[in-house]
């Protein structure tokens, strides 16, 4: 038998059209029996190093099986005219069908080829952000697929207990209050993610709980962003401050 | 303007005119604004002649904008941020604000998506029932898809207090190509499309998605159905 | 080519030449392909006259695109995915590959290539079809396709089971420089193929496919660049 790169199959509908090149076969003569030895030595081989998909290839070996007991039949299967009928022509046909889509695949890439000599505009030309205040959220260029991924992003979002995380770390919820009042003081309103970007997760963790606490002492308001995963963090002005608590910290908030 | 040189000259036309393509074609396909250095040295590059000088490249670009000017074109090549970026002209600009102020397809952002994905397989469904799922609130996301019509009021709960229940609208399965809402992935083939370990069949039982399994009986705390 | 009509004689040069500007701005600043119907629609609310037909918008583009070629420019309005969207000449190809000085565009692997022919051919297609033309799970295949954004679910069959049915996207036809699917090269018809007497040059023609594509490029692991 031949050495096979198995990579070089990707199916069984593959290999055979590599047996029947190797050999030079009439595609419409196909010897079954010898190819059907032959395939299924293949797959034993596959099996031995347990390749995916072999399945597939198991598949395609009892259908060869199958013809070839129909050809050993004395009396073969008759279609509707009473002619008879090769029990390979299904086989043959459905070759000819995958060689039809390989032909097509390969004038396929020659097309993304030839488009990919033609470059569209570059974001340096683009204007959008001129008019981006006038761009209103629609639908649209969504696909069902993307429906299909925020929900996975919903289903599978990992929420860490976050005070477990924290006794790991090195930040303290207190440490972070401190360095989120500094950073306010400085910046007057700011984003979450503005807050925690690039920092250890750690940090991250102990400052959100440092923001959630400042929040609920009445010390910050929290507003949304347009991100959904994103809010804005600004200190509190003296006149919505519930019970005046750090009045004196508070500046202005607002833009 | 001064339209030969030394450099012109020694290209001839040909490759004045070449030069003025590379120009025009790295302005216009570059992410970032292009120095006149960068685009000299990549003309070098490719036609393996001696590197044009930044001057020669401006004057290339000069004469880009004449024949934009003179061919009454809606397009320029501007100097900023320290290179060359194209761009439209004033005049224009009634058409781009119109344009742009279009409902122009666009992607949904990822909160209007994740919303807009659990009110398809839960409706009809309360606002808390969303805020829940999502563990954020969703007001702004709901009422941002009525306002594009992709949601709905589509009744009221029987429930205490008679909370709203929203749904998606005819609008909705226009825009994703569906005839009924029948035809959304189940929860068995959207485990198959995603193919991912951590997509959780289990959470997605217990927050009550529905429609996702037909053969599954409903929670017993399920809400009412309306539009069963 | 019409360069004259009603319309543009009603309009005069200077609005025909407004036109152009206007096709040409909306065309550049978009960030997809637009239709004839937007840009007449655009052009109708900022001039406030009639809105010219799509015949004329197409002429518009031809002018413009005869202009370009005539000043040996760089740039080409091509028809794409049903609209229309502005690129580089082939011939800059050599500059802007220099200049990004990688690929840009990802190859597709082979197996994504041949599902996504069967996809874009046999359309509306489920799955199990699509792994028989195959003789493989075209699970991850289809997969990959739809996260690159070059397939999607298009609806449900009505057969048995009522399995869920994927086609194209318009995202495909950009990403192919294709106006429409009926673009695509013509499928060799199967009959074609196999009532031919001269089999031996069809056996040919395997072997000959087989050499080509021997040696399966790597899959990608991540989705191709996109250009846009």
């Amino acid at each position: 038998m031949y050495r096979i790169r198995l990579e070089e199959f990707e199916g069984p509908l593959d290999l055979l059209l590599f047996f029947i090149q190797r050999d030079e076969l009439d595609i419409y003569d196909i010897p079954i029996a010898r190819i059907t030895d032959e395939f299924l030595a293949y797959v034993r081989l596959m099996e031995e190093i347990d390749l995916d998909g072999v399945g597939d290839f198991i598949y395609m070996a009892a259908l060869l099986i199958s013809i070839k007991v129909r050809l050993l039949l004395p009396r073969p299967d008759l279609d509707e005219d009473g002619e008879p009928v090769d029990p390979r022509r299904e086989l043959v046909e459905r070759l000819l069908e995958y060689v039809r889509y390989k032909e097509a695949a390969q004038d396929l890439a020659a097309i993304h080829e030839r488009r990919g000599d033609l470059f569209t505009r570059g974001e340096a030309s683009s204007e959008k952000a001129l008019f981006e205040e006038q761009l209103p959220e629609t639908l649209v260029n969504t696909t069902l697929f993307d429906l299909i991924s925020a929900l996975r992003r919903v289903l599978t979002e990992v929420t860490e207990p976050p005070v477990h995380a924290v006794q790991h770390v090195e930040y303290s919820v207190e440490g972070q209050r401190q360095y989120v009042l500094d950073r306010l003081a400085q910046d007057g309103r700011t984003t979450f993610v503005a807050l925690a970007r690039h920092w250890h997760k750690g940090f991250v963790i102990a400052t959100f709980l440092a923001v959630l606490e400042m929040a609920r002492q009445g010390v910050v308001t929290l507003a949304r962003t347009e991100a959904a995963d994103d809010f804005y963090v600004a200190l509190r002005r003296d006149d919505d401050a519930p019970d005046g608590a750090n009045g004196a910290l508070a500046r202005q908030d607002e833009g | 303007m001064e339209m030969t040189d030394a450099f012109e000259d020694w290209m001839g036309d040909g490759r004045a005119q070449e030069l003025e393509r590379a120009v025009e074609a790295l302005i216009f396909a570059s992410d970032e604004p292009v120095t006149a250095g960068q685009i000299a040295e990549v003309f070098a590059e490719v036609s393996r002649e001696t590197r044009p000088t930044t001057e020669q490249v401006e004057r290339a670009v000069d004469r880009l904008n004449a024949g934009y000017e003179a061919a009454e074109r809606a397009l320029r090549i501007r100097r900023w941020a320290g290179g060359f970026r194209m761009s439209t002209t004033e005049e224009v600009a009634p058409y781009l604000k119109v344009y742009f102020s279009y409902e122009r397809r666009r992607r949904l952002s990822r909160s209007l998506m994740e919303t807009l994905a659990i009110l398809a397989y839960r409706q009809p469904a309360t606002k808390p029932e969303i805020d829940f799922v999502r563990g954020v609130d969703s007001d702004y996301a709901l009422r941002k898809l009525m306002e594009i019509g992709l949601a709905d009021v589509v009744g009221r709960s029987e429930t205490v207090g008679r909370p709203l229940l929203y749904g998606t609208t005819p609008r909705f399965l226009e825009d994703f190509g569906l005839a009924r809402l029948d035809d959304l992935p189940n929860l068995r083939e959207i485990e198959e499309l995603l193919d991912d370990p951590a997509f959780n069949r289990e959470r997605a039982r217990l927050l009550m998605l529905r429609g996702l399994d037909a053969p599954e009986p409903p929670a017993p705390d399920e809400p009412p159905d309306d539009d069963a």
